[in-house]
């Protein structure tokens, strides 16, 4: 299955399409996804037009023949979380629920930049997540046997194997945070987050899917105990479906709708070094110091922590986060202490009580929420707009999303990634 | 290996390029220092820039490009300088127009892979085609497999630093400030700022990124040099200031927490000052704005105030033969400078009357400039003056949005935007005379330290508007936007017509303003490209977030000295000096085992073992209406705890999930004293007082938390009554004191000392808790008074493997996020007809459902087996039906012994279950009672 | 019963050892003007009651402030260290009868008291110096300055990741301040702060006492 | 950093306290219902704005404070204390 069909009117990148158009400065590349005026009714709105919104519609138009779709976002696309997180891929979760899902989002990723004729970059360099403590290394032991028995690469390796994958790290015995071993996790890896995001909403474009950015909601028309419409600050649109992908303002759509959330919104913060040459191939996460970090092919250190320890809508970022990251860094990796930090940012992340997503209806028919993503968004974006088409196109969520219905909190049916997850990444 | 051509004729021969003494200079020309540049040596004075020193003896290219390996010179001859990053020893990315040369300094160019011997045109060649805009995510599409190669490639070109695994040491610090007024640029107006802050009586902070205080006044005319002389003297003059230079403020937070990095202390790499201003003011001046055109990154290219710092500053001749294209009085100046330098200028085209440069030719380096009127003129040194950018990145972080101001061609402040403790001052805000900027800054100066708090009135700040300027951004012939980044002014317009069509969006596709320079060269640059190409004005286009950090700090600073606690016991001394294995356990060090736990374990069956168990958590509870509060916090009865005993409990949150658990012994009539879990000690006190505090603040309890008030050691085995007994004058004997109860008196004749009998490990055994300060006295006596019946330290590991044995559950170990009480197997304790406790409807619907796991005892058929923890147990059908949550070797029955938690369909006492081992294999384990050692408890009530 | 006298140990470990009223001290000098000494042999007794009521008279300060007086055992400093909470410091060895006589004291009151005595439960530092106030800048964000936190003054705040009772106490004009935490964590705080003062000149020094 | 007003210690760097949530009241565990409890457990009104919440002041007084604060910018406009109501 290919999508080459539907690029009407694009034009297809390749090495050679690059070379010619090299050689022929005048021939511009169309634009990868089109303006449009916006329509007074579409079949189905995406509010959020990031990587799990555009994946949706892409999805949606491609497989579910759906095309008259619209995906709004206030500002730019991908100029939420999936502009904004650290892009690091993994399926090594803890429960065969959330193994299973990742798992699926990992496997399209990796043939994504095929499928969508858009490199988005993904490097499988693998992914270490340390442990300093023993009960960390049981919790390491156990994801590592969960993912096993759902066909996931995963391993406990000790400190001799995790110094030839890291020469940098600080393995000695008498450290303040000795490692004591770490989850090896091969299939795990990075992407380039922004490409993920105009591959989907390329792909999406040209399945006739229309991007409306600048486009914020204003209010959901719900008659009768369903969706009928939406507001917007360009005016309405009639429609019968709605889905709320909008992450850290997640709360705030819903809220448009009348469905309460379990939902909390935290910032997320994150900061990037100055380049210096490549010297970390895998990513390196230590939940108890609170922070991962990745080289980009650009050289780059990306650094990433815990959610902030309180809620907010601001994302204005902090100092102490800096301060505690480059602590945590150097905890790790003394060798660092050179490298500058240039430039910190933060995200907002819609965190549930139990660590995993609300996907699927609500008590208002026809309005669906793709949210609660926390800080684990970014990977499940394929796997997401996959399961979302499906549940948008049909009613009905898919075996895969069963888990992560909205009804699980008044049912009491939490799932338990909360002890792997407080800093997953 | 030498990539880069210099004129450089050694390092002793004469400097060609050094002029005379200047009235400005910043060298001492008294003594020259070593260092060398690319293995070659060279001499600096005290006061060059690695760039002047290097622009001194002639050299002129400095680094190659990023993308295309062009090569570079100076363009800006300050920090940021986009062609004056070396590598200098084992540090990466040094600015070399900003930093110091140190005698010995060993610097070296960066970007230069790959080096001469590969055919670096090709690489251009092919980059100037093909290497656009948007490149990468064009190909390596497919075949799939092949982009893990192309990425290696491409993770080789990466251009810039390196470190090295085994830098040497440097320190680095944290400081505190508290300044009422801290100004943020120590020019001109900075300098006035701070005068008139602190004459205001306001404390002053003076934070200047250059290693002088004066801004452009440095390079000015002999005015502006007696201007600065009078200023600095003021400065040096007022002890209420403190001036920190080589330093720059890094970001400003909310409520005015603003980070500086300093860096002029010496044995100090980089400091980091937190300051909690009154007052911001933010002075940082003005930035030149690069000009863009055809060959515009060619050294030689350079801008006005470039030329001025190297000809006044560090007296260096920045070229032969000049064509200046000058918008501006400064641009003029420059014209004056370089006459004075002995530079021959061939041309200034005035850019006021619409002359200007549309193209720079030359290979390796400028050789001819072409002009707007069609003129190609021969010259070594192109200097553009065409406009100036506002770093208003202090500003953006305080809330402001600067607004662009098209007459002036540049963004300026909004200052209805601004906080009411953040103020600007200087060129940010506007144009005029030295004199006019210095009235404009006393003003800010002394409103600053009004607002601060300091008294006065209100200040009538006067008017301060930036000057006309055109509107100079691009000749509209190509060239660089982003030298950092190698951005072309054809990409942006490429990316806009791709559909990128907002400065974020280009921003991303492109990496404009994203390299080491942050955008404070580009972003305008960028922004006016992008509104050109889109149809809008540079106004609707907006430009992009300015964010912290303001400029690059090192990780080393930003980390400061550790501050990790660590938490010791009384008797931690003993432990080492007795070959205890550490282990970290949250804060504590506590010892794990003095060598052979196995061995601890059968001293405290048939003996008597000491274990030093202090971090337990202990709070003393006192008030009337203590039992209220045990009865809410606990799931079991409280409220008949007689005088003298202990009883277990557990805590559950309010979801029914296990929180903690421990026993709690009533003291007194009115006193009790409560024992956490060691991790659980800090939560659970909090939790406490939040539900004294916000739900039953009514209620008489006061709570301390008195975990290290006691050394706490557990004496335990047959044989502790008869050692303690040699201790204490408490009476011991089964009849006077039994099991679950509580006892105080002396032990090793310190008095006030708390006695427990309670069973963890299952055997007879004491728990006492001795005033803190005697822990040592006390633990040395045991081992004294008890070396004839063999008393035997023990640690953590020995006391696991007896709970384990005993069948007793560690929270978080055999409980996890979601394990609610009847998981946990404690359906004895939860007293659902209790009227309320934390947890009471969960628990309740829990057991009504009965769908839950259960934890329950297991061992392995082969007794020889030690299942790892976190096995997986499998269903029949090979799905998850459970896991092992403690598994050792018990040395007690010698065989394999375990916890686990499993469905409810398989918990049943007898049933075997399939166990997945990590090497793959599957074993029989056969489910048992949690209790694998003396199931009727004999042993512990003696 | 034992046969040996009880040996008292300060949280932070001794160079010197010299035992002293059953305490085991420093017996080191210092030289310089800015020292670090361990004072946790003085009795600390800590009393509970609400914050505004006929305790807080009988103790004679409130939250945020010291007083020097003598509440039936000698000179004591009394230091409004909470809400409701006191921190009462005593000559070394006088805590029980400290605890009594605060104890007798507030019973009259009527009001729901607790007087604890956790002599042993908390270390007790006190950093003296002209610049003490420089050391404490590098660990601590509170601002030290006379006008802020002068003589008298206490606040609980974090010290070096640590939560600490400052007081500020002034030896002969001198700036001073005792520093209070819980026991374990008092080499660490005492660590932290040699730490921070290595560019001050910052030395250990014996006991001092509370005179 | 933001500065959180205590009412007892006066402005403190936020990082002194712990953020404990949104502050709502507790159902009778006796009668209540799942919908309710679990609402109470785990819906948050999540608004960007002003919300009333707790904040513990673990590094200075250990009070609980009842505190009202914008999401959005993290202005602070009150905070009290939970149980005696005592403010600055």
């Amino acid at each position: 299955m290919s999508s080459n069909n539907g690029h009407g009117g694009h034009s297809r990148y390749s090495a050679w399409s690059l070379v010619r158009h090299g050689l022929t400065p005048k021939s511009g590349w169309p634009r990868a996804w089109r303006e449009h005026d916006l329509e007074s009714s579409y079949d189905a709105v995406i509010i959020g037009g990031g990587v799990h919104g555009l994946a949706t519609a892409y999805y949606l138009a491609r497989d579910h023949g759906m095309r008259k779709v619209a995906v709004l976002d206030k500002a730019y696309i991908g100029s939420g979380g999936s502009g904004r997180n650290t892009a690091i891929l993994r399926s090594n979760y803890l429960t065969p629920e959330g193994v299973r899902f990742y798992d699926r989002s990992v496997k399209l990723y990796e043939h994504l930049a095929a499928d969508l004729n858009y490199n988005v970059m993904f490097s499988q360099r693998g992914h270490l997540t340390l442990a300093h403590n023993d009960s960390s290394l049981r919790t390491m032991h156990w994801r590592t046997e969960v993912n096993k028995l759902q066909g996931v690469d995963s391993s406990v390796i000790g400190p001799d194997e995790i110094k030839k994958l890291v020469p940098y790290l600080d393995t000695s015995a008498d450290t303040r945070y000795p490692i004591l071993g770490a989850l090896y996790h091969p299939p795990g890896g990075i992407v380039r987050h922004d490409a993920v995001v105009w591959g989907y909403a390329r792909g999406a474009d040209a399945h006739g899917v229309h991007i409306h950015q600048q486009t914020e909601v204003t209010g959901i028309d719900v008659s009768h105990g369903r969706v009928t419409g939406v507001q917007t600050n360009r005016g309405p649109i009639s429609t019968p479906v709605v889905l709320n992908a909008t992450a850290g303002w997640a709360t705030l759509i819903s809220d448009m709708a009348g469905v309460s959330m379990p939902v909390q919104t935290f910032p997320l913060q994150a900061a990037v070094t100055e380049p210096v040459r490549p010297f970390l191939d895998t990513v390196v996460v230590s939940g108890t110091l609170h922070v991962y970090v990745s080289q980009t092919d650009r050289g780059e250190l990306v650094f990433g922590a815990s959610v902030d320890p309180f809620a907010s809508y601001s994302m204005r970022g902090s100092l102490e986060f800096t301060e505690g990251i480059a602590g945590h860094v150097l905890e790790l990796m003394p060798a660092l202490h050179r490298m500058k930090l240039l430039r910190q940012w933060a995200g907002l992340c819609d965190m549930t009580p139990d660590y995993s997503p609300i996907m699927g209806p609500t008590p208002v028919e026809g309005f669906y929420v793709d949210v609660g993503w926390g800080t684990y968004g970014f990977k499940a974006g394929p796997v997401s707009g996959e399961a979302m088409a499906a549940t948008l196109a049909s009613g009905k969520p898919p075996e895969i999303i069963s888990a992560f219905g909205l009804d699980r909190f008044t049912d009491g049916r939490l799932v338990g990634e909360k002890g792997a997850a407080a800093v997953g990444h | 290996m030498s990539l880069l051509p210099t004129t450089r004729r050694g390092a002793d021969a004469p400097v060609s390029m050094r002029l005379g003494p200047q009235p400005g200079e910043v060298i001492d020309r008294r003594r020259t220092i070593p260092f060398t540049w690319n293995g070659e040596d060279h001499r600096a004075f005290p006061g060059d820039t690695i760039a002047s020193a290097l622009a001194a003896a002639g050299v002129r290219v400095f680094s190659r490009s990023y993308k295309y390996h062009r090569p570079r010179g100076l363009l800006t001859a300050d920090y940021l300088d986009p062609g004056a990053f070396f590598q200098v020893g084992d540090e990466p990315n040094v600015r070399g127009a900003h930093r110091l040369v140190e005698p010995g300094m060993e610097v070296s160019s960066q970007n230069t892979w790959p080096s001469l011997k590969y055919d670096v045109k090709a690489v251009n060649q092919l980059a100037g085609r093909f290497l656009a805009t948007g490149f990468y995510y064009k190909t390596f599409i497919k075949p799939e497999p092949l982009w893990p190669l192309y990425e290696k490639v491409l993770r080789r070109f990466v251009h810039a630093g390196a470190i090295t695994p085994d830098p040497g040491e440097a320190f680095y610090d944290h400081r505190h400030a508290h300044p009422d007024v801290l100004v943020a640029g120590g020019g001109p107006a900075g300098m006035a700022a701070a005068l008139a802050a602190a004459r205001a009586g306001a404390s002053v902070m003076l934070v200047e990124e250059n290693h002088q205080l004066g801004g452009h006044l440095r390079w000015g005319d002999a005015a502006d040099l007696a201007a600065l002389g009078e200023l600095r003297a003021q400065v040096a003059a007022e002890t209420g200031i403190e001036v920190l230079t080589d330093s720059v403020v890094t970001g400003r937070y909310d409520d005015n927490w603003v980070g500086i990095a300093q860096r002029n202390l010496p044995g100090v790499a980089e400091r980091l000052i937190k300051a909690r201003a009154g007052t911001l003011v933010v002075a940082p001046g003005l930035i030149e704005r690069p000009y863009v055109f055809a060959g515009n990154d060619l050294p030689g290219v350079m801008l006005s105030t470039a030329v001025r710092r190297l000809v006044n500053l560090y007296a260096v001749r920045p070229g032969q033969r000049a064509v200046v294209m000058s918008a501006n009085p400064e641009g003029d100046l420059a014209v004056a400078d370089l006459e004075r330098a002995g530079v021959e200028v061939a041309a200034v085209l005035d850019a006021r009357e619409r002359r200007g440069v549309v193209r720079a030719h030359g290979r390796g380096g400028l050789r001819a400039v072409e002009t707007n009127e069609g003129r190609r003129i021969e010259a070594d040194l192109l200097v553009t003056a065409t406009g100036w950018t506002a770093p208003t990145s202090l500003l953006n972080q305080s809330g402001d949005r600067p607004v662009y101001e098209p007459t002036a061609a540049r963004f300026r402040p909004d200052p209805a935007r601004m906080p009411d403790n953040v103020l600007a001052a200087g060129e940010i805000v506007g144009d005029a005379t030295v004199e006019a900027i210095v009235e404009h800054a006393d003003a800010v100066g002394r409103e600053a330290a009004r607002r601060a708090g300091r008294g006065g009135p209100a200040v009538t700040i006067p008017s301060l508007a930036p000057r006309p300027h055109p509107e100079l951004f691009t000749a509209g012939t190509g060239g660089f936007v982003d030298l950092c980044e190698d951005v072309s002014a054809k990409d942006i317009t490429t990316a806009v017509a791709e559909g990128y069509d907002s400065v974020e969006l280009v921003k991303r596709y492109t990496t404009v303003t994203m390299g080491p320079t942050q955008g404070k060269l580009e972003t305008v640059n960028a922004v006016a490209l992008v509104a050109a190409a889109t149809g809008k004005s540079i106004a609707e286009t907006g430009t992009t977030t300015w964010r912290p950090v303001y400029a690059p700090v090192t990780l080393g600073a930003l980390a400061g000295r550790p501050h990790e606690p660590v938490r010791h016991s009384p008797m931690q001394p003993w432990h080492d000096r007795h070959g205890a294995t550490p282990l970290v356990a949250g804060q504590w060090i506590r010892p794990e085992h003095y060598g052979d736990p196995a061995a601890e374990v059968r001293a405290v069956r048939t003996g008597v073992g000491i274990i030093d168990v202090t971090p337990i958590g202990k709070l003393d509870l006192r008030g009337p209406d203590v039992p209220k509060l045990l009865n809410l916090l606990y799931v079991n009865k409280w409220s008949k705890l007689g005088l003298g005993r202990v009883r277990y409990g557990v805590m559950c949150a309010e979801d029914g999930v296990v929180m903690d658990d421990g026993v709690t012994g009533r003291l007194g009539e009115d006193h009790y004293l409560m024992s956490t879990t060691s991790s659980g000690a800090a939560t659970v006190w909090e939790w406490v007082e939040n539900w004294l505090q916000t739900a039953h603040p009514d209620w008489q309890v006061h709570v301390t938390p008195v975990t290290t008030a006691y050394a706490s050691i557990n004496i335990a085995g047959p044989r502790s009554r008869e050692l303690l007994g040699r201790l204490t004058d408490v009476d011991l004997s089964a009849d006077a004191f039994g099991y679950m109860n509580v006892r105080q008196g002396s032990v090793a004749g310190v008095d006030d000392c708390v006695l427990w009998r309670i069973g963890f490990t299952g055997e007879l055994s004491y728990e006492i808790h001795v005033p803190a300060s005697y822990g040592l006295h006390v633990w040395e006596q045991l081992m004294a008074r008890g070396a004839d019946l063999g008393v035997t330290p023990f640690g953590v590991e020995a006391q696991r493997i007896l709970r384990l044995e005993k069948g007793h559950f560690i929270v978080a170990q055999d409980t996890d996020g979601l394990t609610q009480g009847y998981t946990a197997g404690i359906d004895g304790l939860i007293k659902l007809d209790k009227d309320d406790f934390v947890g009471l409807p969960e628990l309740r619907w829990q057991r009504e459902r009965d769908e839950h796991a259960h934890l329950v005892g297991v061992r392995p058929l082969d007794g020889s087996i030690v299942p790892p923890e976190a096995s997986q147990i499998l269903d029949s059908s090979g799905g998850i039906a459970g896991r092992i949550t403690s598994s050792r070797m018990s040395p007690t029955l010698g065989r394999s012994i375990g916890l686990a938690q499993i469905d409810r369909e398989l918990a049943a006492v007898g049933t075997r279950v399939t166990v997945r081992l990590p090497d793959g294999r599957d074993i029989t384990v056969e489910i048992t009672d949690a209790v694998h050692v003396d199931p009727e408890g004999e042993r512990q009530r003696v | 019963m034992s046969d040996t006298t009880p040996l008292a140990r300060g949280p932070v470990a001794v160079a010197t050892p010299v035992v002293r009223d059953g305490w085991e001290l420093d017996a080191r000098v210092a030289t310089g003007p800015l020292t670090l000494s361990d004072e946790s042999p003085l009795a600390k007794v800590h009393v509970r009651a609400p914050f505004d009521g006929a305790s807080r008279a009988a103790l004679g300060v409130g939250l945020g402030r010291t007083a020097r007086g003598d509440l039936g055992t000698g000179d004591v400093l009394v230091v409004g260290s909470g809400p409701g909470e006191w921190l009462v410091l005593g000559a070394p060895g006088t805590a029980s009868a400290l605890r009594a006589s605060i104890e007798q004291r507030l019973a009259r009151t009527g009001e729901f008291t607790t007087v604890l005595d956790l002599t042993h439960g908390r270390a007790l530092l006190r950093l003296t110096g002209p610049t003490a106030a420089r050391v404490l800048a590098g660990v601590c964000a509170i601002d030290f300055s006379d006008a802020v936190t002068p003589d008298g003054a206490a606040l609980r705040t974090s010290l070096a990741a640590v939560v600490t009772d400052v007081v500020r106490d002034d030896r002969s004009g001198v700036p001073s301040y005792l520093l209070h935490v819980e026991r374990s964590s008092g080499q660490y705080l005492a660590d932290a702060l040699l730490d921070a003062g290595r560019g001050s000149g910052l030395e250990m020094t014996g006991f001092r006492g509370l005179g | 950093m933001m500065l959180l007003p205590c009412p007892w210690c006066g402005p403190r760097n936020a990082t002194e306290f712990r953020y404990v949530g949104e502050a709502g009241p507790r159902p009778d565990p006796a009668s209540t219902t799942p919908e309710e409890w679990r609402r109470y457990l785990f819906m948050h009104a999540n608004p960007c704005g002003p919300v009333k919440e707790t904040w513990y002041h673990r590094a200075g007084c250990r009070r609980y404070l009842a505190v009202e604060r914008d999401t959005a910018t993290n202005e602070v406009r009150s905070a009290v204390d939970s149980a005696t109501g005592v403010a600055r």
